[in-house]
């Protein structure tokens, strides 16, 4: 079977989602990167799965999946109260607090 | 090493009565403050008591070995324990710190100073009283480490809240310096503790099984431990926080500081660092001499450099306790004998210089040596009292001084086994100069303070005479020695001048422990 | 793909796991506290929602009962769904301590929360949650356990930490603790994935059994993200850089809360997966501890020195502190160390936050009245509340580790079990720690000379009024501190917990 | 016990209580110090009389000790070793060594003994009018007493021990009583010079007791079972020939620095002049007849340890004798330029403790302790002399040229007892000073130190010489200044006239003492008080030479008997004595069997002594010829004739000229010229004979004094002081320190580097975040594959 392309295919996404988290400066795209971090864990946590051929991988999955969508709400919550307050979202001007 | 455990509830209970009175204290209102000088003078009465008792109880007989030995479980898990005991090293200090602190107490009683506020001050030195205690008689390294470490804050509060100008950057210092090296010390036990197999604390057990160790090793933690304790002695060149911590600190947390707490390191040396490892002390033998006497002859320089006569008196004891260092270093039980004397006569002699001290600044307002002059005519007993101190602190023969000195520097002609005996004589030439030195600062603070004419200043009027009684007319502070100071300096002038003339009362106490102590050495 | 799943789960003879309900109480009184304080907080009034603080406060209480009566009943190895979670010694201390924490930090927070006008009871429903979700956590035995758990302490946190919502200070702590927490979580998934592909089980048993044979690049690297993910939770330099900033902006309360309770959850994740899942992994992970350990200590403390802002500066106190706390993990591989090592950790983290919250509880108190978060705001305290000025005293010096105060046997416990390992890298590390624990009271002593040497700033000197909670809460610390200072026989035994240290025949 | 013992004693040797309790004699005064302390100031007499009651009661027992000492001496055969009378209780022992107390009494202690409690009691009689009304009249008393016990303790004492701690008493007790006017600021330095210049020398003191003790110790147990701090053990072990040569040097050397700093001998003798600055009875008591014999006694006391340790008799120069030789000359040169009296009398002292020093060092031991003895009488009194004069005729001046001259119609006493110790003094046949200096210079050459002798007999020309100058100016001539009643302020730089006046200003018995005394009076004789003690000396400084009159044989020869100990070998035990720990025992040994050996041709200090130890070295005397006494006396007339004409050609033409001219005022008006010539002859003559003669040598020699050895004292002062400063200003405040605080900067340093990283922005702590972790997972995997 195609395990490691998948596992493959999660490494790249996962690089990914690590640069969108440092690049952007944007609340939203940051945490859409965390997203691809998240599903890139969900692809290999599947891939080991059908190799290994045993459901404990579809479940933790499915944990993540779950989790992963409590977080963004809590997220996206967040980034909304930031907007409210300063009428912007970009993550540089949240650094009043430093050294 | 045989225990003597009969009626051993007196160490305890001498020890922790202090904290008893804090408790009390903590109750009565801040305003109150005659009841807090009471109370914490009666503390402090009763716990010299019990010290009397102590004393009593002593079984002269058999001073080398643990008297009153309480052994219960403190912290098993780490395997070390509530061991308390007292021998004849340690019944000198012991006692030496309760008395100390009465007196210091009974001085309080009209010098409390600024910022005012007694309870806080009297409950910080019973706290100090029971950690200097503490620290004499803990035979467990970890309950040594804990009573040497309690006195930290206590006197670091003394200095900092009712010290000088300087009073915030000295306190500091003494902090660091002190904590710093008690670091370095806790992991030098620690690496002591599982070197010996990791069985106990007990000092001891450790003294049985701690020769064992592989030399090098000893040598390590013997470095250790001698950062630790050096720093608190204080030995050149840790020295450099004593003379701001003594010159910024109230007059009391200086005569505690110099009576006492320097004690602490020299007592770690001759209790812990070189019976247990005696291999590493031979080793550092030749250094700690030679810092000693550097420390003699650079405390003396630093005297004379001083224009400001607590600072003066603060070096010298850098140069005092070299003295005591250089008798240690001998690793002989004379050498030891003469260290453990001049702890005490230090401790009586310097106490009572920086009392004088701190009468002088409160009478004139200033301590520098050039403004003062004529005191023996405005005051005419403060000065015999200081006069009297500069002779016993310079040696003189008949005084506890000399019994601290002339020893040490007889024990310096013969070093123990296997230290080099050319080096060491050589050290007991420059010890002998420094008594040379330590009479030329002494007498010359002495001559420029108290003889000559009362300067205008403090005279009330111009004319340099002051008409024979200088005190009254126009400077109200400057009176003669108050009944309080009396009744707080007298006990340690009488027993100046007794241990001078009968110095035997302490070596024959001494004498068996510090054999006992150097058998290691198979001596 | 969906069909072989559901294949697997039909041929598998699935029987219903028995469940031990003794071991599972102080969860389930918390949850059943959690849903009591959401009704109550939905059906009662405005000038009622004051009564949700004491229920809160009781469902803790509550909860510690089974704890104790688990702790006294002779089966104190209980396992449940077949070994992924776990009642031991080991978990139960742990599970004490967040109780009583969790009731510390409510007793800290009533006055706050009633003061300003915030929801009272979503926030006690966090912290309920925040805290079930660290007793999970004690317990947790299984990769998928041990992330819900995190998860379920750290979401309730992120919120926690933006509760001030109107305050842009609070909203960026929030922000920055929730987008780093998240990312660092996901990393450690993406370890936590590698580890189940390597042993084909999200049991760290099974795991640990795994990683015995010989160590290839990919496990390394699954080992090092997991523990990234806990260090980050530790505020372990250098993923400590959201600690500082969150806790400035949070409030004091939650703050306290933070680097008690959520800290001691991630060394105590740390500690379960270091010892039961990569035991032998140890060549692996102690380097990293070391480095860890000894730039946590140092960067925390030079960093600590530079503050002005006692809130910060105890950010960066309690960063250098989570340095010692490591410590003994650097070396915790070696044989029989391991056993001290975890009952140093133990022990440090019981003294540590009775010592911590204690401070937060003072600096709640002080700051009510100077209304300022500036160290210098403390000068001249001793004038006008001596009483507060001795207990910061004391806290200050237990952090600073100086007998007879709690903080100093936690240290030494620490360095003890550093040097048993009687390793170079061990003296190596102790040094370093030794130095540390001294410049460490350079900003320690700074609040205490303003408290005891200087005046009061604008010469204000009227007293600090106490509300009762913050009395029981200070005397609760206070207590804690001297006794296990002077005493330390006391807790130390919780220290020895052969079930977690079985791998290291502990 | 006590009793017991001493049965024991007189079982062979007669011995007496007050022999056996000559250690309670230090102890009165003791006693009586603290007294006075505590009570003297309520005392009618302000505590005066405690001090003189004990001291009498001192000379009382020394007395009375010293007459059984002489039983005990004169009931055995001349030969025949005298044990000396030992008693020791441990004072203090550490580490097995035990140091004692007690006492070890011999001629030597008692002669001094003696001397001591007589000069004190006298000097402190005469203080009783001299300080009248002095403002720490009590303190002055009190440490008058402290210092005699201080003494006392040394002359007994049994071990090194007991005789440093006298030795520092002294040295105490010389201190307060220099500075005791310490209002006036040159008081009180010379006090701390005098202090510090002795406690320079005793570095020597400490290092050679110390040597000496490890050196000897092991044999002195094994052999006698006694520490080597004992008087005796040393002794013993010098002349067993069992020191190495080294050791015993260094230890010899090192006591003699100290001895040097004690006695003023060159070239620490600077402070003896500065001295002088005390109270007139201090000089006379201290710094002439006792303390600053101390060193000579020390020496004459370890004799076998300097013995050995210089090799005296063995060559014919040593350290010993050099130092006397040196100081006897430049302090005998340097008493010619002095105008104030007791500065000439002071550097008399000086020479004076050269000769002891070289008879010392020249083995005539018996003629140096003789010296002491006799040198106490004539010296003490020609200080008490002096003071009588500023007390009673010059108004507390000292100025010979300014302030007296022509005194001997005033004051006849005073003159008289003066005459009699110059003469004493200046060594002239039949007074005390001819007996032993003459002995002295007569031993030096017959031990073959023949240079030495002529040093003795050019000293003795100088003595006789600068005594005469001195005698003159002060007592022949014309009145001058205070003396002739002038009136002139105080201003002039004498200290007693300072602090007398601080007596008037400041004590009710100010005024009585100002009524008797005052400028408008003249001068006149000094009270009872004054002139009793003077004449009691006078007759001493008479008498005491027949003592130990070698020119009358034999049986004139009472010091050699008494004093001197008996160089003999004799067995171990009888030298120990007395076991340490507990009261001791006074021990005899059987003279008997002693004397049947007696194989009087004792090997002492020449050989090792075989089946025994010696305790003192075989010295020989020079057998007395009058050809060799008359030599030195014609020497000695020589000098006072040859000053004497000088001194009248100086002074007696100008103050005649001064004379002349006054008349001429009052008769003519106008002579100016005449006078002013006249004046031009006696500037002439000073010009030309003195500066010529004296000056060039003598100044010379002051200006080294001042300039260089004086210079060296101060100097190495204030090179310490500002060496000091600079260490502490650079060593201790910039580098031990600086080290200290820097570190602490450098970790504050450190934070405010770190706190860029602390940016505040999310991404870059992202970026750090996984950077670690990147870098982290790259180590690994390069590790691990």
């Amino acid at each position: 079977m195609l395990v490691n392309q998948f596992l493959m295919l999660g490494a790249v996404l996962f690089c990914i989602g690590v640069y969108g988290v440092i690049a952007r400066r944007n609340a939203v795209l940051v945490l859409m990167s965390i997203e691809l971090i998240l599903n890139s864990v969900n692809i290999n946590l599947l891939a080991f799965a059908l190799r290994n051929g045993s459901a404990d991988g579809h479940t933790f999955a499915l944990y993540v999946i779950a989790v992963a969508a409590a977080e963004v709400g809590v997220g996206l919550a967040m980034v909304l109260l930031v907007y409210r307050n300063r009428k912007s979202i970009a993550l540089d001007d949240l650094a009043e607090m430093k050294g | 090493m045989e225990l003597l455990r009969d009626n051993n509830w007196v160490l305890t209970i001498g020890t922790f009565l202090p904290i008893v009175g804090v408790l009390i204290m903590l109750f009565i209102p801040k305003a109150d403050e005659v009841a807090h000088k009471a109370v914490a003078l009666a503390t402090a009465v009763a716990t010299l008591a019990v010290g009397v008792w102590t004393l009593v109880l002593f079984d002269y007989g058999q001073a080398e070995k643990l008297q009153f030995v309480t052994d219960v479980e403190w912290i098993s898990i780490i395997k070390s324990s509530y061991l308390i005991g007292l021998d004849g090293i340690s019944l000198p200090m012991y006692f030496l710190s309760m008395v100390v602190t009465v007196l210091v107490m009974i001085y309080s009683w009209d010098h409390i100073p600024n910022p005012g506020n007694p309870k806080a001050f009297l409950i910080l030195m019973l706290i100090l009283q029971t950690g200097m205690a503490g620290t004499f008689i803990a035979q467990d390294l970890v309950l040594f480490f804990v009573f040497f470490e309690v006195v930290l804050l206590p006197m670091y509060f003394m200095i900092g809240v009712w010290g000088g100008e300087q009073r915030q950057y000295a306190s500091l210092k003494f902090f660091l310096y002190t904590m710093f090296g008690s670091a370095l010390m806790l992991v030098a036990f620690l690496a002591l503790f599982f070197k010996t197999g990791a069985e106990s604390f007990a000092i001891p057990y450790l003294v049985e099984n701690g020769a064992s160790i592989a030399r090098n090793t000893q040598i390590w933690i013997f470095a250790g431990m001698f950062i630790g304790f050096a720093v608190k002695v204080p030995m050149f060149p840790f020295h450099t926080w004593l003379p701001d911590a003594h010159t910024q600190a109230p007059t009391q947390g200086s005569v505690i500081l110099a009576a006492i707490l320097l004690k602490l390191g020299t007592y770690g040396f001759i209790r812990i660092a070189i019976p247990v490892l005696p291999e590493a002390a031979k080793e550092w033998a030749p250094w700690i001499g030679l810092l000693a006497v550097i420390g003699i002859i650079y405390g003396a320089l630093g005297c004379l450099a001083q224009t400001d006569m607590k600072r003066l008196i603060a070096f010298s004891s850098v140069a005092h306790m070299g003295f005591v260092m250089l008798g240690i270093s001998t690793l002989t039980p004379f050498g030891f004998n003469a260290a453990l004397f001049g702890m005490v006569a230090h401790g009586l002699i310097t106490g009572m210089l920086f009392f004088v001290a701190g009468s002088v600044k409160e009478r004139y307002h200033t301590l520098e040596i050039k403004r003062l002059s004529g005191m023996l005519k405005q005051v005419p007993r403060l000065g015999w009292i200081m006069g009297f101190c500069a002779m016993a602190s310079l040696g003189l023969p008949g005084l506890a001084g000399f019994w601290g000195e002339f020893p040490a520097i007889l024990s310096a002609y013969s070093p123990a086994e296997g230290l080099p005996e050319e080096t060491f004589r050589t050290f007991m030439v420059i010890a002998a100069i420094g008594t040379v030195f330590a009479a030329g600062y002494l007498l010359w603070l002495y001559q420029r303070t108290a003889f000559g004419e009362p300067s205008a200043e403090f005279t009330g009027h111009g004319d340099g005479h002051g008409h024979g009684h200088g005190h009254g007319d126009g400077h109200d502070d400057i009176h003669d020695v108050t009944k309080f100071e009396w009744i707080a300096w007298t006990p340690l002038l009488i027993s100046i001048v007794v241990f001078g003339v009968y110095p035997q009362l302490m070596f024959d106490v001494l004498d068996p422990a510090v054999k006992a102590t150097l058998a290691v050495f198979g001596g | 793909m969906l069909s072989s799943l559901l294949s697997m789960v039909a041929d598998g003879d699935w029987v219903s796991p028995t469940i031990d309900y003794h071991a599972l109480a102080p969860e389930i009184v918390l949850a059943a506290g959690i849903v009591v304080v959401l009704l109550v907080d939905l059906f009662t009034s405005e000038s009622n929602k004051w009564l949700v603080a004491p229920i809160a406060s009781f469902s803790f209480l509550g909860a510690f009962i089974p704890v104790v009566t688990l702790a006294l009943s002779d089966n104190t190895m209980r396992e449940l769904f077949d070994g992924r979670y776990v009642v031991d010694e080991f978990s139960l201390v742990i599970k004490g301590l967040f109780i009583l924490a969790g009731y510390v930090v409510v007793l800290i927070s009533t006055d706050y929360l009633r003061e300003g006008d915030y929801y009272q009871g979503e926030y006690w429903f966090l912290v309920l949650t925040s805290i079930l979700g660290m007793v999970m956590m004690a317990s947790s035995r299984d990769l998928v356990s041990i992330f819900v758990a995190l998860e379920f302490l750290s979401i309730p946190a992120y919120m926690l930490a933006a509760w001030r919502k109107r305050d842009l200070k609070s909203n960026e702590a929030g922000v920055k603790y929730y987008l780093l927490g998240v990312f660092a979580s996901a990393i450690m998934l993406y370890g936590m994935s590698l580890l189940y592909g390597i042993a084909n089980s999200t049991l760290l048993t099974d795991i640990g059994e795994t990683l015995s044979g010989e160590m290839t690049s990919i496990r390394a690297l699954a080992v090092l993200f997991v523990i990234i993910g806990f260090a980050f939770k530790v505020s372990a330099v250098p993923f400590h850089t959201w600690a500082p900033d969150t806790y400035e902006g949070a409030p004091t309360p939650v703050t306290a809360f933070l680097s008690v309770a959520s800290k001691a959850a991630g060394f105590v994740a740390l500690v379960t997966v270091l010892y039961v899942a990569f035991p032998y992994a140890s060549d692996v992970w102690q380097p990293v501890m070391w480095i860890l350990s000894a730039l946590t200590m140092t960067v925390g403390n030079v960093l600590a020195l530079r503050q002005s802002n006692i809130v910060r500066m105890l950010a960066y106190s309690s960063i250098s502190q989570g340095g010692f706390i490591l410590m003994p993990l650097a070396v915790a591989g070696e044989g029989a160390v391991g056993q001290s090592a975890l009952r140093a950790v133990v022990v440090y983290l019981m003294l540590y936050a009775a010592t911590n919250l204690g401070v937060f509880a003072i600096v709640i108190a002080v700051a009510r009245k100077t209304r300022s978060g500036a160290i210098s705001s403390y000068g001249g305290l001793f004038s006008y509340a001596p009483g507060l000025a001795a207990l910061m005293t004391i806290f200050m010096a237990s952090l600073a580790g100086i007998p007879p105060l709690g903080g100093w046997f936690g240290k030494f416990a620490a360095f003890q079990a550093v040097l048993s390992a009687e390793t170079n890298w061990g003296y190596a590390i102790a040094v370093i720690g030794a130095v540390n624990s001294v410049v460490a009271f350079g900003y320690y002593g700074n609040v205490l000379r303003e408290i005891w040497m200087r005046p009061a700033p604008d010469g204000d000197t009227a007293p600090v009024v106490i509300q009762p909670a913050i009395a029981v809460a200070l005397g609760i610390t206070a207590l804690a501190t001297l006794v296990l200072g002077t005493l330390p026989g006391i807790v130390s035994h919780f220290g020895d917990l052969a079930s977690l240290s079985r791998a290291f025949g502990g | 016990m006590l009793s017991a013992s001493t049965e024991a004693a007189e079982a062979v040797f007669t011995s007496g209580w007050f022999l056996d309790h000559v250690w309670i004699v230090p102890i009165i005064p003791a006693v009586a110090f603290a007294l006075i302390i505590f009570f003297g100031k309520r005392l009618p007499m302000k505590g005066s009389e405690l001090g003189i009651i004990s001291m009498l009661a001192t000379l009382a027992m020394s007395a009375a000790a010293a007459y059984q000492w002489i039983d005990r001496v004169e009931a055995v055969d001349k030969e025949v070793f005298v044990p000396p009378v030992i008693k020791a209780w441990t004072w203090w022992s550490s580490d097995g060594f035990s140091f004692g107390i007690g006492q070890h009494i011999d001629g030597l202690a008692l002669i001094v003994l003696c001397v001591v409690a007589f000069i004190s009691t006298l000097v402190q009689i005469y203080s009783v009018e001299y300080l009248h009304g002095d403002r720490r009249y009590t303190h002055f008393f009190a440490s008058l007493t402290l210092f005699s016990a201080g003494m006392m303790n040394m002359v007994i004492a049994e071990n090194m021990l007991q005789l440093i701690l006298g030795w520092e008493i002294m040295g105490l007790c010389s201190f307060m009583l220099i500075g005791h006017w310490w209002e006036d600021g040159a008081n009180s330095r010379a006090a701390l010079k005098a202090f510090f210049t002795t406690r320079t020398g005793d570095i020597g003191l400490l290092v050679g007791t110390s040597v000496l003790f490890f050196a000897a110790n092991e044999w002195t147990q094994k052999t006698l079972g006694i520490s080597s701090f004992t008087i005796r053990g040393l002794s013993a072990w010098a002349l067993s020939g069992e020191p190495s040569s080294t050791a015993i040097t260094v230890g010899a050397v090192a006591l003699f620095i100290a001895c040097i700093g004690k006695s003023g001998q060159f070239p620490l003798h600077t402070w003896l002049p500065d001295a002088m600055a005390g109270p007139t009875p201090v000089s006379s008591l201290l710094h002439s007849s006792t303390m600053v014999v101390a060193g000579v006694f020390l020496v004459a006391r370890l004799y076998p340890v300097f013995f050995e340790g210089m090799n005296i008799l063995g060559t014919n120069v040593n350290f010993i004798v050099v130092i006397g030789g040196i100081t006897i000359v430049i302090a005998a040169a340097l008493a010619f330029v002095q105008n104030d009296i007791k500065k000439v009398l002071a550097y008399s002292t000086v020479s004076q403790l050269g000769y002891m020093m070289m008879g010392l060092g020249a083995g005539a031991w018996l003629p140096a302790v003789f010296h002491i003895f006799t040198h106490a009488f004539f010296k003490a009194c020609l200080f008490l002399g002096a003071g009588s004069i500023s007390h009673s005729a010059s108004h507390h001046s000292f100025d010979m040229k300014k302030d007296m001259g022509g005194l001997r119609k005033y004051m006849p006493i005073t003159f008289m007892t003066w005459i009699v110790s110059t003469l004493a003094l200046c060594g002239v046949f039949p007074f005390s000073g001819f007996f032993s200096k003459d002995e002295i210079i007569d031993n030096v050459g017959h031990n073959g130190y023949n240079l030495f002798m002529i040093v003795g007999l050019v000293g003795a020309f100088l003595t006789a010489a600068y005594m005469t100058r001195a005698t003159y100016l002060t007592f022949f001539g014309t009145s001058r200044g205070a003396s002739a009643g002038e009136h002139h302020d105080d201003a002039h730089g004498s200290h007693d006239s300072h602090a007398t006046h601080d007596a008037h200003a400041h004590d009710t018995h100010g005024h009585d003492d100002h009524a008797s005394h005052g400028e408008s009076q003249g001068p006149r004789e000094s009270g009872k008080l004054i002139t009793v003690p003077l004449i009691i000396l006078a007759v001493l400084a008479i008498g005491s030479g027949f003592l130990n009159a070698t020119p009358f044989g034999e049986k004139w020869e009472k010091l050699k008997v008494w004093v001197e100990p008996r160089a003999e070998v004799v067995d171990a035990t009888s030298v120990a004595l007395v076991a340490h720990g507990g009261p001791g025992e006074v021990r005899a040994l059987p003279a008997a069997e002693e004397s049947e050996d007696g194989h009087h041709s004792s090997p002492c200090g020449s050989e090792t002594p075989k089946d025994g130890v010696c305790v003192a070295p075989q010295l020989n005397h020079a057998k007395f010829k009058w050809s060799k006494a008359a030599m030195s006396l014609i020497i000695v007339f020589a000098g006072i004739l040859i000053s004497w004409f000088l001194s009248m050609q100086l002074y007696e033409r100008k103050n005649k000229a001064l004379v002349g001219l006054t008349q001429r005022n009052k008769l003519l008006g106008a002579g100016y010229n005449l006078l002013a010539n006249k004046y031009y002859l006696d500037a002439l003559y000073e010009n030309v004979i003195v500066k010529a003669i004296a000056y060039p040598i003598s100044r010379g020699a002051y200006w080294i004094n001042q300039k260089v050895l004086d210079g060296a004292v101060n100097g190495a002062g204030i090179v310490a002081r500002v060496s000091a400063g600079w260490v502490y200003r650079n060593i201790d405040q910039r580098v031990v320190d600086g080290a200290v605080n820097s570190s602490g900067a450098a970790a504050q340093g450190a934070g405010s580097a770190l706190r860029p990283v602390q940016s505040g922005k999310v991404n870059q702590y992202g970026a750090l975040l996984f950077g670690a972790a990147a870098i982290g997972a790259l180590v690994l995997v390069i590790i691990n594959t």
